[in-house]
């Protein structure tokens, strides 16, 4: 038997070539960057254009790409299906966001050109995450991703803050990737296939499998659930939130979460949502205590802090409980992954607006923007604040904005699935964070302005990011039809 | 089953408990070393010669320079022994590692015991190997036919490497 | 009974309400403030407003007399006021010949009492503001009078309590008097819940609120046997709002204390019309109260124990108007005697008598006041016959009248209360004494006051003497007025037995009522026993007469009672603490109701309701800053919490196998 | 008692003592040497499922895994000569300044 | 006029106005006021146009517009008016021009555009909430309405006013968000039995919840009950019945004038509203079963409110309180499922808007001349301001509910009504009555009668032009609706008429 025959030779059709596109376009980019740094003036203002285009560009590829079929590359190694090309443009336009959001806040935070690379690798890792259903090739995607937000946390080299941060984040996100690998060998060694597709073909066909699935499938699902800053997995999320740079964090906010969270329902969709396979209910079990267990931690914790970096992140937490309770829904209802979608998309939005915001308020390795430095900033930039304030009432979930209609969508799918009691949990616990968002709120417009309120740093391309994410907020607050519309299409 | 490997086996979990309860760094990095090679030897027993050669060169030889380099640098020879300062939680750690493990175990056992046989085996036994040409040719077909997508993937990883460490350890801010 | 559509009572309605409207809201515009406006303008134009409602009154009240029908009426349907889900009431004013009488008695005596005030209140700031109320007092007891249905009645009810609080808080700036008026609204309004209840009651039995057709559906049997159970309860809740606005027992407090308004005031308000109020009510409601006997006993009862019980308070008294008002009290009582009895025309009667001799003492017992720049202490005043002889005149003649010394009106109508008391069916022997005892009663405090203000010597001040005078004829034209009607009034009702004497004489008012308050009983009187009558008759003139002159002599030189028997100034305190009711009251009513507002709004809405709120939010926070302990910020104690994690999904997994 | 069952026991224990070390050691070198057995001892059960299992996936991952765990060993010394520069220490319990 | 897209134009003739205020430069800021009061009055204007147009003599919503929203959810932007609406919208038509010209500025502006441009929201929010005929689009006004009060009470507030307006805002999720949870349980339903989910109030109507009362626990767990209690619960706070009351004095107390006027005014009503319009109708079983323990809340709420007013010397607690006891004859009312009681509650919302609202004006106006609210530093006022005496005492009159006043025409109808069938609970509502009469004229008595306590009254100014026309407006609905309530209301009876008629009839009570 020749061997050419059991490895024949690969050749990519345009189609497919179309659906790379973007990916090469991300890392060539990434590469220019790297080189219009070594300019030592306009170093970085070389190197945001250059990835501001390439990101431009590569959406406006991947929007093309929409209108290609589904694509399954290299024996289902890359899934180019709608969904996922929707997902990976959503995450390139928080890129988009998150490279505006940097400009400016890198000088001032001594951060160095090869951020807007970083950022660029760093996109291209998500969007194979997201595409991919192979388990192993999602860990590849995964560590590119990480080192490159690790090294993003750690890169205000002049704080100690950040420095913490980054060792925090890495050692976990270590230990996390490790437990994905083994985890992954082990469901390997159970089922004998890395792609996630075969793997729920043989649960079906083999309705008990082995322990070691079930161990390998718990350590993966640890592993994803620390990704997403889950409780008891989410040790990691306030510190780095509060330690990395204000930009880095909207970006981590948005992007990895929204990454992380998809990847995570791909896998519990086909490996723990399977009929017929007995055991796989106690992960579901797993899944809902792990909600509840985000939604009331995150919110109780968030009311006691008074800095809004950590106080967001808490509330991250919650809302990751609120992302599990909707993947909850998921087998049980259908149009769940839409509303997922939604409120992922929304809510990143509004949470790298918000940092957009804060990232105008803070000095130069600065920890973070206590409530009391915020005193009377809404009633002193009359703007900033409103748009603050629009993306706390979005993130609150209060009409007007997009965050009530994500939440909307969510409930309500979890609510058609039937799973009222943990709905009333989320909904309890929102209360909760009403109040603390109300907090900040209050402080910006209803207290008087102290000595020590923060000062604005100009920061053009920060107030670019907030005000469109803000309009967005709005925009999708009042007629999010198209979108709504758009999903529900796509997740068909 | 042949005897070295046990050995190997036995030697590396050794090494591994030493790693761990080593006061000077330099010394767990020895025992690291040792582990990696161990398994390096491992892996050419079993005839996966190529991985075994992957394993000496990257592990050994490069990372675990790193290693130690990072330890001359940072002269961090000095002793670690903070983490037996809270018994409780040392005792309680080893425990749940314990416990880990014991879940292992049961799940390989139960594994070994009924499931070995679920899936459909693959088509690469040894005389099918031996006949396209051994175990490097195999793989290197492999890697640049049909994983030609994470081999270059993994250039990123690579890349983004090379670039954090620069930016990180650099000395001199601009 | 036929009813004449005719705008008439509309008119006489409307009338004193434009007076109010140029007095409350145009003058003041003109004049730029209610101080300024002067205050014959303002008199003037009230008097003129509510005189023409009386010229208007005698219109409809002629009307009346001249149709051949057995029941004429008047009506006016102004427009539809509530109509919706079954509740169906119009605004309409109905003059019938019970409610023409009334309107008569309130436009007359009122339009006498506006002349009156326009001198008396001359020097008062405000006299706009006065006669804008007296004007939407005349206003609202019209609706009362007029009003063809109960919410009407009720509103007009309501109307005439406000005014009285906002008359009697006339000099608000003196907190007793905003008091005295904030007690008499109040009062009121406990017993307009009784009556608000009475009227839900009715219309839950009945389906209907107006008049006429509560009169049609309870001439029908099967309707009255539906209904009997709740017939009590509805009588007597209807009761309880009499008892408020008439101030009978036990919600009579508030009637002395309302003396603190101005004199006129007193004498309209709380002596001829809105006290009357509840007489009117169970005239008016008769046909219902007939099908309760036990109600009827009640009401019985309560009237007599009042009369007797003010009438006692009464003498102990030195304010002269407190006695006036007292003796009002005790007058209202023996009207409801009269309709408790069942003698309702009677009643009206005594109503009718009782607002002519009322009126004019209360007014006259003003003059006194204003003469005595206005002192109202009886044991500061004596002697005062020679210096204001029309006052003393008219006055004579209103205690006369009172008393029931014979041949004034007062005399016939009590007489014919006593009478019934024994002659009716529903007569009950021992309310007769009860009956006979407050007539010398009030004789005797009658003749007290007259000795005690115009006889004896003269205690005045000096400097209040100086300033003496008999008032002018303004004021002294309505006196001479009322005490012409409280002399001669009485001749509209002269029983049988007399009648005969004076050339067959009718009994006018019980011809003039029959159709509207269908007198059952009073055909015994003079045709079966003329004995019983005449006795009685001759008996209570006598004790009145005797006792009148008892009175007057006794407190030639001594203020009180106890003067004169020792023995008696024990319980003459309790007499002159009127038996500690307002204490009474203050102690079982007011003082808990402020403890337990103190309590609601102080400890249960403070600690109690709103502290849970507040307590679950401390306890979230609570929680929230415990939990955040677990963030202790070492990797590796983040590390062991994932561990954590592994190790719980191990165990559901290994839960899966077992 | 196979081969691969003992290959199995051997990674299993590598990961726990892996774990251990991350978990235990003070020493944030010692926790990246950790994190490097971690890895190694995943390398090991997955070669040898895949070779028990005749295939050569297993094998090929491996490759990229190890190209990983370099990457992410430089990665992790630099953020701990990062560490060192700004705390003067590479003590864990040293850098807890964000916490609460 | 084409009056198909009327109703829109109420709902957004204020945000329109809004975003020409945010436009305008900060120098005009003086002139705000005035802009504000012009759009009051077109929007009055719009609603008069309205009313006249209104139909009275059919029961169907008219002047519907439907504009597809989220259809893939079932959600549409139906706006709707009918009888139960119509005084509803009337009223936050008229209050408008009231509250702008009563709360005039005497002193500086305080951040004027930000003021008025809240003001402009709270009114698209209120119109929205009455005219909304769908039950997302009503959640999402009802949600909306909470923002600029939010802002107002936060900001121009008293010195409690952070605790107040937080307090407000988070009692009013709670209730609201469990709300959202019935609603998409509502939708559910209904894309069960429809096939797709709707949101319509008329279809919506015609679901069917299983409903189980014969055990209390059954009853209770039954799903209607639960839906029921739900939408009750968000209802009550915002009434607010006893004992979620609480938020109310406080948010009261420290709003500015302006703010509790709308609060009293409007905002209360949305509750009642929605009982109304969706807690009763939607799940009549359910809301019968429990009607008894609604009206026993209720009259304790009564009784309660106005011992707590009793006893208040902060004179805009004390009337926050009478609020709180005047609501709970609208929650008696409306459980009594008795039409005439039913039609009392819709006439005693309007009427405790405009008592209630020309009360926390006087406040208002006293608190503007002296600075305090305390009852015991006033005194003998009325000598020397007259003309803020007489409106003070009208109020008062309209709000112990004096026939003649517009308070008579709605409690009387409450009381009868509900009287016909729980005549046990009126003899305590009715005692209501007189503790209301008692505090009221306390207040008046402390505040107007008396000697003067004070020497700085002596030349205190009196009513200016603008309070007058405000407080006129207000009287003029006193006797107005005192004395001609078919005027006003008549166009709602057909409505009532049905609505009591279908109610009853799905109760189970004929």
């Amino acid at each position: 038997m020749r061997i050419l025959e059991v490895f024949p030779a690969i050749a990519l059709d345009e189609s497919e070539l179309y659906s790379l596109l973007p990916l090469i376009l991300l890392s060539f980019g990434a590469v220019a960057c790297l080189l219009a740094g070594c300019d030592k003036t306009r170093g970085r203002t070389w190197a945001f254009a250059i990835s501001l285009g390439t990101l431009f560009f590569s959406i406006i590829l991947g929007a093309y790409a929409l209108l290609n079929p589904e694509i399954k590359l290299l024996g289902e190694t890359l899934v180019f299906t709608s969904v996922t090309k929707t997902v990976s443009l959503m995450v390139m336009s928080f890129s988009f966001l998150a490279v505006i959001l940097t400009y400016g806040q890198d000088k001032k935070e001594g951060l160095l050109s090869e951020i807007y690379a970083l950022i660029l690798f760093s996109t291209a890792g998500m969007i194979l995450m997201m595409c991919t259903s192979h388990l192993l090739f999602m860990f590849i995607a995964l560590e590119i991703m990480s080192l490159a937000i690790y090294v993003m946390v750690a890169m205000r080299r002049s704080s100690s803050f950040s420095a913490e941060a980054g060792l925090k984040y890495f050692i976990l996100g270590g230990l996390a990737s490790a437990l994905l690998l083994y985890g992954t060998s082990l469901i390997f060694g159970a089922t004998g296939s890395f792609q996630l597709e075969n793997i729920s073909e043989f649960l079906r066909s083999h309705p008990n499998p082995s322990f070691i699935f079930y161990i390998g499938l718990g350590l993966v699902i640890t592993a994803m659930l620390f990704k997403v800053g889950a409780v008891p997995f989410h040790g990691w999320v306030p510190d780095v939130y509060q330690g990395a740079a204000t930009n880095v964090t909207g970006f981590m906010g948005a992007a990895v979460k929204f990454t992380a969270f998809m990847a995570f329902s791909r896998i519990v969709q086909h490996l723990v949502f399977v009929e017929g396979v007995q055991g796989l209910k106690w992960f579901e079990n797993y899944i809902w205590l792990v909600a509840a267990a985000s939604m009331i931690y995150g919110n109780f914790v968030a009311i006691s802090q008074t800095e809004i970096k950590r106080m967001l992140a808490f509330s991250t937490i919650a809302h990751t409980g609120y992302l599990l309770l909707g993947l909850y829904a998921m087998n049980l209802g259908d149009q769940s992954a839409g509303s997922v979608i939604l409120y992922l998309f929304f809510y990143a939005l509004s949470n790298l607006g918000a940092f957009a915001v804060i990232s105008q308020f803070e000095e130069k390795n600065q920890k973070d923007l206590t409530l009391d430095q915020m005193a009377g900033l809404g009633l002193r930039h009359p703007v900033l604040g409103a748009c603050l304030t629009l993306f706390l009432l979005s993130m609150a979930g209060i009409p007007l904005t997009s965050g009530f209609i994500g939440k909307y969508g969510l409930f309500n799918s979890v609510v058609n699935a039937g799973e009222v009691p943990l709905v009333v949990i989320a909904v309890l616990t929102s209360v909760v964070s009403v109040y603390y968002y109300l907090r900040v709120i209050v402080y910006m417009f209803m207290k008087e302005s102290t000595a020590e309120t923060a000062s604005y740093q100009a920061l053009r391309g920060a107030g670019v990011a907030a005000f469109i994410s803000a309009a967005a907020t709005l925009q999708f607050g009042l007629f999010p039809r198209a979108i709504i519309h758009f999903v529900k299409l796509i997740s068909k | 089953m042949s005897v070295a490997i046990v050995i190997l086996c036995v030697l590396s979990a050794m090494l591994a408990i030493t790693m761990l309860f080593a006061r000077n760094p330099v010394t767990s990095a020895m025992c690291l070393l040792g582990v990696l090679i161990m398994t390096a030897g491992i892996y050419g027993l079993i005839g996966e010669h190529l991985v075994a050669t992957i394993q000496l060169v990257v592990y050994a030889g490069a990372i675990m320079v790193l290693f130690v380099f990072s330890i001359m640098l940072l002269n961090l020879n000095n002793e670690d022994t903070d983490y037996l300062k809270h018994p409780g939680v040392f005792y309680s750690a080893i425990l749940l590692g314990l416990v880990v493990f014991g879940f292992l175990m049961y799940g390989l056992n139960e594994h070994f015991m009924n499931h070995r046989m679920d899936y459909q085996h693959g088509q690469f036994t040894p005389d099918l190997i031996r006949e396209l040409g051994g175990n490097s040719k195999v793989l290197a077909h492999a890697l640049f036919s049909k994983f030609y997508v994470s081999f270059e993937v993994i250039s990123l990883a690579l890349l983004i490497a090379v670039v954090g460490a620069v930016v990180l350890a650099k000395r001199k801010f601009d | 009974m036929e009813t004449i559509n005719s705008v008439l009572p509309l008119l006489i309605l409307i009338s004193p309400l434009i007076g109010f409207f140029i007095n409350a809201v145009i003058l003041p515009l003109g004049y730029r403030g209610f101080a300024k406006t002067p205050a014959n303008l303002a008199g003037g134009v009230a008097t003129f407003f509510i005189g023409a409602s009386f010229v208007m009154a005698i219109m409809a009240f002629t009307q009346l007399s001249g149709s051949q029908a057995a029941a004429p009426s008047l009506l006016s349907h102004c427009f539809e006021w509530f109509n919706f889900g079954g509740l169906n009431i119009p605004f309409d004013l109905r003059i019938d010949k019970l409610s023409g009488l009334l309107v008569l008695i309130i436009t007359g005596i009122g339009t006498l009492i506006h002349l009156y005030s326009i001198s008396y209140m001359h020097d008062e700031e405000c006299v706009g503001r006065y006669f804008s109320y007296l004007n939407l007092f005349c206003f609202n007891m019209l609706l009362l009078v007029l009003g063809d249905n109960l919410p009407l009645l009720f509103f007009g009810w309501e109307g005439v309590g406000l005014c009285s609080y906002l008359l009697i808080g006339f000099w608000y700036t003196d907190t007793e008097k905003a008091n005295a008026g904030k007690k008499a609204f109040i009062v009121n309004r406990i017993g307009d819940l009784g009556f608000l209840i009475g009227m839900f009651m009715l219309f839950r039995e009945l389906g209907t609120l107006t008049l006429p057709e509560i009169n049609t559906l309870l001439a029908d049997p099967n309707v009255v046997a539906r209904i009997a159970p709740s017939i009590t309860m509805i009588c007597l809740s209807l009761f309880v709002g009499a008892t408020g606005k008439s101030a009978q027992m036990p919600l009579f407090v508030w009637l002395p204390d309302a003396m603190s308004g101005p004199t006129p005031v007193s004498a309209l308000i709380h002596a001829a019309t809105m006290v009357t109020a509840g007489v009117y009510m169970i005239a008016r409601l008769n046909i219902l109260f007939e099908l309760s006997p036990v109600a009827l006993s009640v009401i019985a009862h309560v009237g007599a124990l009042t009369a007797i019980f003010a009438g006692s308070i009464a003498v102990a008294q030195t304010d002269i108007k407190k006695v006036l008002a007292y003796s009002t009290v005790s007058q209202l009582g023996f009207m409801f005697l009269a309709c408790g009895v069942g003698a309702y025309q009677t009643a009206v009667f005594h109503l009718m008598t009782h607002a002519f001799f009322k009126a004019l003492l209360f007014l006259g017992s003003g003059s006194v006041i204003h003469a005595c720049s206005g002192e109202q202490d009886m044991t500061k005043m004596g002697g005062l016959k020679k210096y204001l002889p029309h006052t003393h005149i008219t006055m004579l003649v209103g205690s006369l009248a009172i008393s029931g010394v014979p041949f004034f009106s007062g005399f016939f109508s009590k007489d014919e209360i006593l009478y019934s008391t024994i002659a009716l069916p529903g007569g009950i022997s021992y309310l007769f004494i009860v009956g006979v005892i407050t007539a010398c009663l009030t004789a005797f405090y009658t003749g007290r006051m007259m000795s005690l203000t115009f006889y004896g010597n003269e205690r005045m001040s000096h400097d209040v003497k100086h300033h003496l005078h008999e008032s002018p004829g303004l004021m002294t034209g309505p006196l001479y007025a009322l005490a012409g009607l409280a002399a001669f009034g009485g001749f509209l009702g002269v029983p049988h037995l007399l009648g005969d004497f004076l050339g067959h004489m009718p009994h006018y008012l019980s011809t003039w009522l029959d159709p509207v308050v269908p007198s059952k009983h009073l055909p015994l009187v003079g045709v079966k026993i003329p004995l019983h009558e005449g006795l009685v008759m001759a008996g209570s003139s006598i004790i009145a007469v005797g006792s009148y002159l008892l009175g007057v002599k006794l407190f030639k030189k001594v203020f009180f009672v106890k003067d004169l028997f020792a023995g008696f100034s024990s319980f003459h305190k309790v007499l002159e603490h009127k038996y500690y009711v307002d204490e009474f009251y203050d102690l079982i009513i007011v003082r808990p109701l402020r403890k337990i507002s103190a309590f609601a709004g102080g400890v249960i809405d403070k600690y109690v309701v709103d502290g849970a709120v507040n307590g679950i939010g401390r306890g979230v926070r609570k929680v929230g800053s415990g939990l955040r302990m677990a963030q202790t910020g070492d990797v590796q104690s983040y590390g062991l919490m994932m561990l954590g994690g592994v190790i719980a999904i191990m165990i559901f997994i290994f839960k899966v196998l077992n | 008692m196979t081969n691969d069952i003992l290959l199995q026991i051997l990674a299993a224990f590598l990961f726990t003592i892996g774990m251990l070390v991350v978990l235990l050691r003070r020493d944030t070198i010692m926790i990246l040497m950790g994190i490097e057995l971690l890895l190694n001892a995943a390398n090991l059960s997955l070669v040898a499922f895949s070779k028990s299992a005749g295939m050569i996936e297993g094998q090929i991952q491996v490759f990229f895994i190890i190209t990983i765990a370099a990457a992410e060993s430089a990665i992790g010394l630099s953020i701990l000569v990062n560490l060192y520069r700004n705390f003067g220490s590479i003590k864990t319990q040293d850098a807890t300044s964000l916490k609460g | 006029m084409d009056t198909s897209s009327l109703l829109s134009w109420i709902i957004f003739t204020p945000l329109i106005f809004a975003a020409i205020i945010l436009t305008l430069p900060k120098q005009l800021e003086n002139k705000f006021r005035t802009i504000a009061l012009v759009q009051t009055f077109i929007s009055a204007g719009l609603a008069t146009y309205l009313y006249l147009n209104f139909d009275g003599a059919s029961a169907a919503p008219q002047f519907v517009q439907l504009v597809s929203w989220l259809p893939e959810w079932g959600i549409n932007y139906i706006v709707a008016i009918d009888g139960l609406s119509l005084p509803l919208v009337m009223l936050t038509a008229y209050v408008g021009p009231v509250a702008i010209l009563g709360t005039w500025p005497h002193g500086d502006l305080r951040k004027e555009k930000f003021f008025v441009t809240l003001l402009m929201g709270l009114q698209t929010g209120m119109y929205g909430t009455f005219l909304a005929n769908d039950l997302f689009l009503f959640y999402f006004f009802w949600e909306v309405v909470l923002i600029p009060m939010f802002f107002l009470i936060g900001i121009w507030g008293g010195k409690e006013r952070i605790y107040a307006t937080v307090k407000f805002f988070i009692y009013t999720m709670v209730g609201s968000l469990l709300m959202l949870v019935a609603i998409f349980w509502l939708l559910k339903t209904s894309a069960a039995d429809f096939g797709a989910p709707t949101a319509d109030f008329i279809s919506l109507g015609r679901l069917q919840f299983a409903f189980d009362g014969t055990s209390f626990t059954s009853a209770l767990t039954s799903p209607q009950s639960l839906l029921f209690l739900a939408f009750a619960l968000a209802f009550v706070i915002k009434v607010p019945m006893v004992p979620f009351h609480t938020w109310l004095p406080d948010a009261h107390v420290q709003a500015p004038t302006i703010g509790s006027f709308y609060l009293a005014a409007v905002l209360l009503k949305l509750g009642t509203y929605g009982l109304m319009r969706i807690a009763i109708p939607l799940f009549p079983q359910a809301a019968y079963y429990f009607s008894d323990g609604f009206i026993v809340m209720g009259v304790i709420g009564i009784i309660y409110g106005a011992f707590c007013a009793l006893s208040q010397t902060d004179f805009k607690k004390l009337v926050a309180y009478s609020s709180v006891s005047h609501m709970g004859f609208i929650v008696v009312g409306l459980f009594s499922f008795q039409k005439i009681a039913l039609a009392g509650s819709l006439y005693q919302m309007i009427n405790h808007g405009i008592s209630a609202g020309g009360l926390f004006l006087i406040v208002g106006f006293l608190y503007e001349r002296l600075h305090t609210r305390n009852l015991e530093e006033f005194g003998g006022l009325s000598k020397v301001v007259p003309v803020m005496a007489i409106a003070f005492m009208i109020m008062t009159l309209s709000s112990v509910a004096l026939p003649g006043s517009n308070g008579f025409v709605g409690e009387f109808p409450i009381l009868l009504g509900a009287f016909q069938v729980h005549p046990g609970y009126v003899l305590f509502a009715g005692s209501g009555v007189i503790l209301g009469a008692i505090y009221a004229l306390k207040a008046y008595q402390m505040v107007m009668l008396g000697p003067k306590t004070r020497t700085d009254l002596d030349h205190l100014p009196d009513l200016n032009t603008k309070e007058v026309l405000a407080m006129g407006v207000l009287i003029v609905f006193v006797f107005g609706i005192g004395f001609f309530p078919k005027t006003f209301f008549g166009k709602s009876d057909a409505t009532l008429d049905a609505y009591g008629s279908t109610l009853i009839q799905k109760a189970g009570l004929q």
